[in-house]
C-alpha cells in the first residue's frame, strides 16, 4: 500500500530529472516538434505531412544544419501521433514544449488539430508554424501572436467553382444544392459562403443540409437534392463519408453536371475507392508539382519516388511551413523563442507552395485552383494560367 | 396490544399461468410464534417473499402492525421491522461477518456511534455462536454458519416480527436443540416469529400456532398439537403416505394411470434399458465406484469422504436430511463438480474430474434435482437432446418406448417443456434420462413438491425399470419408498454415510429413527 | 466519520480481512497521502515543465479512475459514460467562464455539480437497469449525448467552443490539479472505510438481501453515483480549463471511458490503491511508446487481457496476498 | 417536409438497410443468447470481414457476394481458437471479465488493422455497389436489395439451424441451463466455441455487405456496435426473429428520423430507441431461442 504512493512520488521525481536531462542536451542540437494525425480518420493527411516536415529538415542537416549563436547545430525534428483528437494534439504540444524541450513547433492537420495545438503553443509562448488550417477558422480562434498558419482562405476556396464556371461558361440550370458536415470548415464554406456566393452569382440554393462527421448514410439527402433537380452540387466533407455520399448519389441514380467534394475528394484513396465514380468530381486545390514555384516539380518527383505513392499537395504546404519556420531560426541565430518568433513574422519569400508573406492576423493565403479527378489522376482545371488538363464536363453518367 | 402483529388476506402469487401462492390467509397475534410446513414446492418459500416484501403479491394485502404495508417495498417493511432470513443463505459474500450484521445496523441507525453498533452486533453475534468468526468473509462460512449468519444479520434489525425460512434443515439432534433455544430466547426480543420448517420437532417446540401449505393452498391451520395430530396432515406431509383420498389433488385429473397389464409395456420399459445387471457375486468390476470422496465449494467442505459401490443390476439409495450432501454427490457423480480428494470409478476405470458430457457417453444418465427441464425446448426436443448421434430409426424408437412409458408425454410432446404440471414434468425428466438407454441412471431427489398420488405413478415406473434390471442410484428424503425399492441404502449425514446396509438391515435399525427425528414419528 | 473498525487492531488471523486493508488506507489516507500532497505542493515549482505535464495528467486521471473505482469496484456499477461526465464538466467550465466569467476555482466545482446534475437526472433510468443492462445502458447514453452536442448546434456544435481568457500556467493546473485530486482523496476515504461503504458493499454484493435488512439500494447507489459524476466533472472542467477549447470529440470521446476503465482494471479495481498504480502503469507506458502510437494502444489491449486472466485483482491483488478462492455453497 | 419521392424512397432504403443490420446484430444476439457474451469486438470482427473480402477481390479477384460465404467461414475458423484461448478459460467469472477481454481483443484488433492497412478509407467495388434500381416513385440501390436479401436469407438459415437441428437443440439447451445440458451428454465448450463462430460468421458476411455499400476504415466498428446491441435488445437477446424484426424497425425508424430531422440524427434515433426499449424492459427481454 505505502510504496505505491512512494511509488508516485519517485515517478514524479523521475520527472524532475529527465526534464532536467533534456534541458542540458538542448545545447548542441535545435529541437522543433510536431504533433500530427497518424492515425485515427485523418491519418492519411499525416502521413504526408511527416513527409514534408522530415525532407525540409533532413536536407537542412544534411546542408550541415543551424548555426546557432555562431555555431552550426543539428536540428532535431520529434514527431508525435495525436490521434486525430485535439486533446491528444494538447497533450502532445505540451509534452514536446517541455519535455523534448521544442524551441518550436509546426502544426497538425485541419482546425480543430491545429488549433488545438496552437492555444497550447500560444499560451506556452512557443512559436507554431502550421499549413493546413484554412485561414478563417484559424483567425476566428483568437488574435494570435505566436501561432503562424500559410495555407488558402475558405472564401477563396468556396468561390471558386462559380468563378470557375463562369470563366468557362458552364451551362446549368443554375440550382445549387449543398451538403457540408457541421465542422468548423464545413459549417463555414457550406453554411455561410456557398450560399451567399450562390446568390451573388445568381444561382439558387434548392437545398443545404448539414450533417455531422461520424454518419455513413446520405440517402435520404441525396435523394433529396435529386428530387430538387440541381445541377450543381456541393459537398464538403471528409474523406470516408465523400467516399460513401458518392456511391449513394450513384446508386440514387442521380448525377448532377458539377459536383465538387471538398476535403473529402482530395486524399488519393477517394479516388481508389470510388474506381470509375471519382471521374469528373472537382475539388478546390492549391498545389501540383506542375505549378511555377521554387522546387515543386523536384518535390512531387522525390515524393513519388520515396514513396512510391501519388504525390498529395499537403506535402508542399507541410515542407513550406517546416522550411519557414527553419530560415526563421537561422535569420534568429539563436533559440530563443521570441526572437524565432519575430523572425517568423518578417518572412518574405518565395517557397514551394507559392510566395509566403504573413500578414496582421499572421496568416498567409494560397491562392486556390480547381481539381478535377481523371482516371485515377488529380487534373488542375483551372484557373487557365494553371491549368494542366481540361475539364471535363458535366459530370459523366455513372453505369 | 391485543391487535394482531401481522395480517395477510387472500394472498395470491401467480408467475404466468403457474399459481404459487393461492389465496393465503393468516394472522399473527402478538408474541406469537407460528410454524409455517408443507410438502418442499408447496409455496412455503414464496409466501416468506410475500410478507418479506421481496415479491409482491398479485392479489391481496398485508397489514403489518396496523398499517398496510402490501406497497411497500422490501427495505421499507424492514425497518418497520421485518426480519427475514434465506432458506439459500444468501451472505454478503466479500464482507466479514460483523460487516453483515453492520450493514443492517447502520441502514437502521445511521447516526449511532460506531462502538455502540459494534456492541450490538457483537452481542448477537455472540448468541448467534458466530463471535468467534466475526472478523472471517461471509464466503468463507461453511453451510450451517450460513444459516446462523441469515439469523444473526435478520436480529440486527431489531426486528418486531421475524421470519425464518428453513433455518433447521440439516441440522443434527444437537444443533436442533441448540436452534430451539436460540429461538424460544429469540421470543423476548420480538414480537412475533414465523418459521418454515422440515424439522417437525421445531415445529413441535417452537410454535404455539401452525399452518399447512399444499400446492399453494391453505390445508389446514390451527393449534400445533392438534394439527399435528390430524391424519391428513401426515398423508400431506409425510412421503410415506400412499394415494389414498388423494382423488382430490388437481394432478390426478391430468393423468391417466399406467396399465401395467400391456405386455407392450414391459416390454417398452426393458427397451429403454441399456445395459442388463447381472446377478450380483459374479466377478464384474462394480459400475459405478467412490473411493473416499471430499468435494466442496470454495472454503465449504460438503463430502467428506464417501466410500460408494453400485453393481450392475443394482438399486442404491442414498438418504438424509437436506444440506447432508446428498445434492452434492450427485453433482460430483455427475461431473458437475470436481473432487478435492478421492477417485470415481466406472466400471473400474479411473474416472476422475471427467466432463459431465463425457460421464454421460459412459451410460451415466441422472434424473436432476428440481427436474430442469429446458424452457426454450418442447417436450419432445428435451427427450432428443441427451439421444445424441444415434440413428434417426432408434431415436424413434426410444421415443415411442418413453410415450408408452409416460402417455402423457405424447400428448404434450409439441409443448413448450416447461408449460406441464410438476409431475408431467418429472415424467419429462425420467424420460430424458431413459433416453440415452443408460447403464445407470441417478435418480435425484425425484419426489421433491409432488403429491403422493403422483409420486405413486413415478415410483411405479421406477419398479418398472428395475424389473427391467436397470442399475439405479436413488437420493430420496422420502425414506419409506426408497427403502421400498432399494437393494442396499446409505444414509448421509455431514458428508458422510452414517449408517449403510440392505434395505432391509436399515428399516430396522433405531439409528435411522435418530438421525432423522423429527420428519418420522 | 467513526466506525467499529477504528478501535479494532489487527488480530492475528493470518489472512488479511477487509478491515485490515481499510485500516491501512485509512492510515495512508488520514497521514500518508496529505503528506505526500503537500510535499508535492511545495515542489512543484521546482518540476520541470515536463514533470508537472506529467504530473498534471496523472493526477486528471487517477481522479477519474478512483471515481469510476467508487462505482464500478466498490458499488458493482459497471459503468461505460465516463465521457458524458468529462465532457459536461468541460462544457460547463467553459460555459460558466465565457458567459458568466466565473473564476476557475469556482467554476470547477460548479462544472462539477453540473455532472452531478446530469447524474441525478438520469439516475432513475440507469439505476432500473441491473448488470450488464446497466453498463451497456450507460455506454449508450454517453454515445447519444455525445451525439446530440455534435448536432445541436446550441453549444458550438461539431466545433465546439473556445475559452474566452487565457487559461492559467501549467503550474497553477498542476496545483488545481493537486486539489481535486486531494477532494477526491478525501471524498474515496470516507466513501470506502466509513459505515457508507459497508452499505455499498452490502448493495454490490446483493442488492435483495440488502433491501431485505433495510437498505434502501437506490439511495445508496445513487450516492455514489452522484459522488463519482461530481469527481468525473471536476476532472473534465480541469481538462477543458488546460485545453482551453472544448468540442464534442474530444471531450465526449469514448476514449476518456477507455483510458479509465484500463486503468482501474489493470491497477485492480475496489482497491484503494488501484487507480493509482494503474494511472502510473498506463500513463508511464504511453510515454515509453509515445512514438508507436497503434502499437502502443494494441500492447494495452493485451496488457488489458492478460490482466484480467491472471491477476483478476490487478497489479496490486499481486502485490497483497492472493485472493482467496471464490464460490460459496449453494 | 420533403416531398413523397425522397420519404419513401428513403423509408424503403432504411427498410433495406435494417435486414443488414439485423444480420450483424443476430451475431451479438446469439453469443449473448447462449454464452453470456458481450462481445465488445463484434464491430472489429465485422470490419475484419469487411477487409477480408476487399483483398479477395483486390488479389483473388473473388467478387464479394461470390466469397461472402468464404469469408464467412474464413471468420469462423479465426475465431474458433480466440473463443477457446480467450474466452472459455473465464468461464465461471461472472459477464465481466470475457466482457473486458473483448474489449480488450477489440483494441488489439482496431490498431493492428490500422497498422496493416493504414487508416485509408476503403470500400469493395462492385457493379451492383452504386446502381440505382427503380420502382415507381422508390428508387433504392441496388446493394441495399441484394444485401437485404442476402441476411434475410442468412437470418433463415440461422433460425433453421437454430431450430430444427440436434446442435441447435444443444444450443438452446446450454444457453437455458449449461449444468443441466452437460449432464444431458451434451458438450457445453464445444457448443460455446461453434456459436461464437457463428456469431463472428454473421458479423464478418454483415461487414462484406457494409464494405460494399458503404466505406470502412479500421475504426468503422464501433459505430455498429452500438446499434447492434439497440437492435439485440429491442429485438430480444437469442431470438432471432425478434432481431430481424427489430433491425428493420431500427432501419425504418432511423430513415424517418432522417427524412424528419435530417441525417445527422440517424444514430441519435437509433440510440434513443434503444435507452428507451432498456427504460421499458430494464432485465431485456430473455432467452426465448428463436422461436
Amino acid at each position: 500500500m505505502k510504496q505505491i504512493y512512494n511509488a508516485t512520488l519517485k515517478a514524479l521525481s523521475i520527472g524532475v530529472l529527465v526534464g532536467a536531462a533534456n534541458a542540458a542536451m538542448a545545447a548542441d542540437e535545435v529541437v522543433i516538434g510536431a504533433s500530427i494525425p497518424l492515425s485515427g480518420p485523418l491519418a492519411g493527411f499525416g502521413l504526408y505531412q511527416k513527409w514534408g516536415y522530415e525532407t525540409a529538415v533532413n536536407d537542412l542537416n544534411k546542408a550541415g544544419g543551424l548555426t546557432i549563436d555562431g555555431k552550426k547545430v543539428p536540428v532535431k525534428l520529434v514527431i508525435r501521433d495525436d490521434k486525430t483528437d485535439p486533446s491528444v494534439t494538447a497533450s502532445n504540444t505540451e509534452t514536446l514544449i517541455s519535455r523534448d524541450k521544442a524551441v518550436a513547433m509546426l502544426g497538425s492537420c485541419t482546425p480543430a488539430l491545429v488549433n488545438a495545438g496552437a492555444l497550447v503553443a500560444e499560451r506556452r509562448k512557443v512559436p507554431l508554424v502550421a499549413g493546413c488550417d484554412p485561414l478563417q477558422a484559424f483567425k476566428s480562434v483568437r488574435k494570435w501572436q505566436y501561432a503562424w498558419v500559410m495555407f488558402f482562405d475558405e472564401t477563396d476556396l468556396a468561390t471558386a467553382p462559380f468563378r470557375m464556371m463562369k470563366d468557362l461558361n458552364l451551362q446549368t440550370n443554375r440550382k445549387v444544392a449543398i451538403l457540408a458536415d457541421n465542422g468548423p470548415d464545413g459549417a463555414l464554406v457550406g453554411g455561410k459562403i456557398w450560399p451567399e456566393t450562390a446568390k451573388a452569382e445568381g444561382y439558387t440554393v434548392v437545398q443545404n443540409t448539414s450533417f455531422p462527421v461520424d454518419s455513413q448514410q446520405f440517402t435520404s439527402m441525396v435523394a433529396e437534392a435529386k428530387s430538387n433537380g440541381a445541377d450543381v452540387v456541393l459537398v464538403d466533407a471528409i474523406p470516408p463519408q465523400a467516399i460513401a455520399m458518392r456511391k449513394q448519389m450513384a446508386s440514387a441514380g442521380f448525377t448532377p453536371k458539377i459536383l465538387v467534394m471538398e476535403k473529402g475528394a482530395e486524399p488519393e484513396f477517394f479516388a481508389k475507392a470510388t474506381g470509375k465514380l471519382a471521374n469528373g468530381v472537382l475539388v478546390g486545390g492549391y498545389w501540383d508539382p506542375s505549378f511555377p514555384y521554387p522546387g515543386a516539380a523536384d518535390l512531387g518527383k522525390r515524393f513519388e519516388t520515396e514513396t512510391r505513392q501519388t504525390q498529395s499537395q499537403h506535402i508542399a504546404d507541410s515542407h513550406a511551413a517546416a522550411q519557414v519556420l527553419l530560415d526563421a531560426i537561422a535569420a534568429a541565430g539563436t533559440t530563443d523563442r521570441e526572437k524565432i518568433n519575430a523572425a517568423i513574422a518578417k518572412t518574405n519569400k518565395s517557397y514551394v507552395i507559392g510566395p509566403v508573406k504573413f500578414d496582421a492576423s499572421n496568416t498567409s493565403a494560397i491562392p486556390i485552383t480547381v481539381m478535377q479527378w481523371q482516371d485515377g489522376k488529380a487534373v488542375v482545371v483551372w484557373p487557365k494560367d494553371r491549368a494542366n488538363g481540361k475539364l471535363l464536363f458535366p459530370l459523366p453518367e455513372s453505369k | 396490544m391485543n391487535s394482531p402483529l401481522l395480517v395477510a388476506d387472500g394472498l395470491v402469487k401467480r408467475y404466468g399461468g403457474v399459481v404459487a401462492t393461492d389465496n393465503v390467509s393468516l394472522a399473527l397475534g402478538r408474541g406469537q410464534v407460528m410454524g409455517i410446513i408443507g410438502p418442499n414446492g408447496a409455496g412455503k418459500s414464496t409466501l416468506i417473499g410475500l410478507l418479506g416484501g421481496a415479491l409482491t403479491p398479485s392479489q391481496g394485502r398485508i397489514v403489518f402492525n396496523g398499517e398496510d404495508i402490501t406497497g411497500l417495498s422490501a427495505s421499507d417493511r424492514a425497518r418497520r421491522g421485518i426480519g427475514r432470513t434465506y432458506q439459500i443463505p444468501r451472505p454478503f459474500l466479500d464482507m466479514t461477518v460483523r460487516e453483515n450484521l453492520l450493514a443492517a445496523r447502520f441502514s437502521l441507525h445511521p447516526f449511532e456511534s460506531g462502538a455502540k453498533a459494534r456492541a450490538a452486533c457483537d452481542a448477537i453475534l455472540e448468541r448467534c455462536g458466530l463471535a468467534d468468526v466475526a472478523d472471517l468473509n461471509g464466503r468463507d462460512m461453511p453451510l450451517l454458519r450460513r444459516k446462523r449468519l441469515e439469523v444473526a444479520r435478520a436480529m440486527a434489525l431489531e426486528p418486531r416480527l421475524l421470519l425464518l425460512d428453513e433455518v433447521g434443515a440439516g441440522l443434527v439432534d444437537s444443533e436442533v436443540t441448540e436452534l430451539i433455544g436460540l429461538i424460544q430466547s429469540l421470543r423476548h426480543d420480538v414480537e412475533g416469529i414465523i418459521i418454515i420448517e422440515h424439522v417437525l420437532r421445531v415445529v413441535r417446540e417452537c410454535c404455539e400456532q401452525l399452518l399447512v401449505i399444499n400446492f399453494g393452498k391453505k390445508f389446514a391451520e390451527g393449534a400445533t398439537s392438534e394439527v399435528m395430530a390430524s391424519d391428513e396432515v401426515a398423508t400431506v406431509y409425510l412421503g410415506t403416505a400412499r394415494g389414498d383420498g388423494a382423488a382430490t389433488l388437481p394432478e390426478d385429473k391430468i393423468l391417466d394411470r399406467l396399465d401395467m397389464s400391456k405386455p407392450a409395456h414391459a416390454a417398452a420399459v426393458s427397451g429403454l434399458v441399456g445395459a442388463r445387471g447381472v446377478d450380483a457375486g459374479t466377478a464384474v468390476p462394480p459400475m459405478l465406484e467412490l473411493l473416499g470422496v471430499h468435494a466442496g465449494y470454495g472454503q465449504a467442505r460438503v463430502l467428506n469422504g464417501i466410500d460408494l459401490q453400485v453393481r450392475p443390476g443394482q438399486v442404491v439409495a442414498i438418504l438424509g436430511t437436506n444440506g447432508a450432501g446428498k445434492t452434492t454427490l450427485s453433482h460430483v457423480i455427475s461431473g458437475a463438480i470436481r473432487p478435492t480428494a478421492g477417485q470415481m470409478r466406472v466400471d473400474g476405470v479411473d474416472v476422475t474430474g471427467a466432463p459431465p458430457h463425457q460421464l454421460a457417453r459412459l451410460g451415466l444418465a441422472q434424473c436432476m434435482e428440481g427436474r430442469r427441464i429446458f424452457a426454450p425446448l418442447t417436450v419432445e426436443e428435451n427427450l432428443l437432446l441427451p439421444a445424441r448421434g444415434v440413428a434417426a430409426s432408434d431415436r424413434a424408437e426410444r421415443l415411442e418406448r418413453v410415450y408408452t412409458l409416460f402417455p402423457d408425454l405424447q400428448k404434450m410432446r409439441s409443448n413448450g417443456g416447461t408449460s406441464m404440471s410438476g409431475g408431467q414434468q418429472q415424467m419429462l425428466a425420467i424420460g430424458r434420462a431413459l433416453m440415452a438407454r443408460p447403464r445407470l441412471v441417478l435418480f435425484d431427489e425425484i419426489s421433491l413438491g409432488l403429491a403422493p398420488i403422483m409420486m405413486d405413478r413415478l415410483y411405479e415406473a421406477l419398479f418398472e425399470l428395475r424389473q427391467a434390471g436397470l442399475t439405479m442410484l436413488i437420493v430420496e428424503q422420502d425414506v419409506e419408498r426408497a427403502l421400498e425399492l432399494a437393494d442396499d441404502v446409505h444414509v448421509m449425514e455431514h458428508g458422510r454415510f452414517a449408517l449403510s446396509g440392505t434395505a432391509k438391515a436399515i428399516r430396522d435399525d433405531p439409528r435411522l429413527r435418530h438421525l432423522y427425528i423429527g420428519t418420522a414419528d | 466519520m467513526l466506525t467499529s473498525q477504528l478501535s479494532h487492531p489487527s488480530h492475528p488471523e493470518p489472512l488479511p480481512s477487509p478491515l485490515e486493508l481499510a485500516n491501512m488506507s485509512r492510515f495512508c489516507a488520514y497521514l500518508f497521502l496529505p503528506a505526500c500532497l503537500l510535499a508535492l505542493a511545495v515542489i512543484a515549482p521546482a518540476m520541470s515543465d515536463y514533470a508537472l505535464e506529467i504530473g498534471f495528467r496523472l493526477l486528471l486521471l487517477i481522479t477519474l479512475a478512483e471515481a469510476w473505482n467508487l462505482l464500478a469496484g466498490y458499488g458493482g456499477l459497471v459503468s461505460l459514460g465516463t465521457a458524458s461526465f468529462v465532457g459536461i464538466g468541460a462544457y460547463a467550465l467553459t460555459g460558466l467562464v465565457n458567459q458568466a466569467d466565473v473564476p476557475f476555482f469556482l467554476a470547477i466545482p460548479a462544472a462539477g455539480l453540473a455532472a452531478a446534475l446530469l447524474a441525478l437526472t438520469v439516475s432513475r433510468a440507469v439505476f432500473r437497469l441491473r448488470g450488464l443492462y446497466f453498463t451497456v445502458g450507460t455506454l449508450a447514453l454517453a454515445e447519444a449525448l455525445r451525439m446530440f452536442m455534435v448536432n445541436y448546434s446550441g453549444f458550438g456544435g461539431a466545433s465546439g467552443l473556445f475559452l474566452s481568457v487565457d487559461p492559467p500556467g501549467l503550474l497553477e493546473l498542476f496545483w488545481t490539479a493537486l486539489a481535486i485530486f486531494a477532494v477526491t482523496s478525501l471524498a474515496m476515504t470516507v466513501a470506502t472505510s466509513s459505515r457508507f461503504s459497508i452499505l455499498l458493499r452490502a448493495v454490490r454484493d446483493d442488492e435483495d438481501a440488502a433491501a431485505q435488512i433495510g437498505v434502501r439500494p437506490f439511495r445508496i447507489k445513487l450516492i455514489a453515483f452522484l459522488v463519482a459524476s461530481f469527481l468525473m466533472g471536476m476532472a473534465g472542467a480541469l481538462q477543458g480549463l488546460k485545453v482551453g477549447a472544448v468540442e464534442p470529440y474530444g471531450m465526449f470521446g469514448i476514449q476518456w471511458t477507455v483510458n479509465v476503465l484500463s486503468i482501474v482494471i489493470i491497477g485492480g479495481q475496489g482497491l484503494r490503491a488501484g487507480p493509482i498504480v494503474g494511472a502510473l502503469f498506463v500513463v508511464l507506458l504511453s510515454e515509453l511508446l509515445a512514438d508507436y502510437p497503434a502499437l502502443h494502444l494494441a500492447i494495452t489491449g493485451v496488457i488489458l487481457i492478460v490482466v484480467i486472466r491472471f491477476a483478476p485483482k490487478g497489479l496490486v491483488g499481486l502485490f497483497q496476498r492472493r485472493p482467496r478462492a471464490a464460490g460459496g455453497v449453494q | 417536409m420533403p416531398n413523397f419521392d425522397v420519404v419513401v424512397s428513403s423509408m424503403a432504403s432504411g427498410f433495406l438497410l435494417g435486414g443488414i443490420l439485423a444480420l450483424i446484430a443476430l451475431g451479438l444476439s446469439i453469443s449473448l443468447g447462449v454464452m453470456r457474451l458481450v462481445n465488445l469486438a463484434h464491430g472489429e470482427l465485422l470490419v475484419c470481414g469487411a477487409y477480408l473480402s476487399y483483398f479477395l477481390l483486390s488479389h483473388a479477384g473473388i467478387d464479394p457476394l461470390v466469397g461472402l460465404l468464404l469469408v464467412g467461414a474464413i471468420m469462423a475458423v479465426i475465431a474458433l481458437p480466440f473463443q477457446r484461448l480467450l474466452i472459455a478459460p473465464l468461464a465461471g467469472k461472472g459477464m465481466e471479465a470475457p466482457m473486458m477481454t473483448m474489449f480488450g481483443v477489440s483494441i488489439i484488433l482496431q490498431n493492428l488493422l490500422l497498422l496493416a492497412f493504414s487508416a485509408d478509407t476503403r470500400a469493395i467495388e462492385a457493379p451492383y455497389a452504386a446502381r440505382p434500381l427503380s420502382i415507381g416513385p422508390i428508387t433504392v440501390s441496388e446493394i441495399y436489395v441484394i444485401g437485404f436479401v442476402v441476411s434475410v436469407l442468412l437470418v433463415g438459415c440461422v433460425h433453421l439451424l437454430v431450430t430444427r437441428t440436434a446442435f441447435g437443440r444443444e444450443l438452446r439447451a446450454s444457453s437455458a441451463d449449461a449444468t443441466a445440458a452437460a449432464v444431458m451428454g451434451v458438450d457445453v465448450k464445444r457448443v460455446h466455441a461453434l456459436t461464437f463462430a457463428l456469431g463472428s460468421a454473421c458479423a464478418a458476411m454483415g461487414g462484406v455487405l457494409i464494405g460494399t455499400a458503404f466505406s470502412f476504415t479500421p475504426g468503422t466498428g464501433a459505430t455498429y456496435l452500438l446499434i447492434s446491441f439497440a437492435i439485440v435488445v429491442l429485438g430480444g437477446i437469442g431470438n432471432i426473429f425478434g432481431t430481424l424484426m427489430a433491425g428493420i424497425a431500427m432501419g425504418l425508424l432511423q430513415s424517418l428520423g432522417a427524412v424528419v430531422l435530417g441525417d445527422g440524427y440517424r444514430d441519435l434515433v437509433g440510440l434513443v430507441l434503444f435507452l428507451l426499449a432498456l427504460a421499458l424492459r430494464p432485465q431485456g427481454i430473455a432467452m426465448s431461442g428463436g422461436r
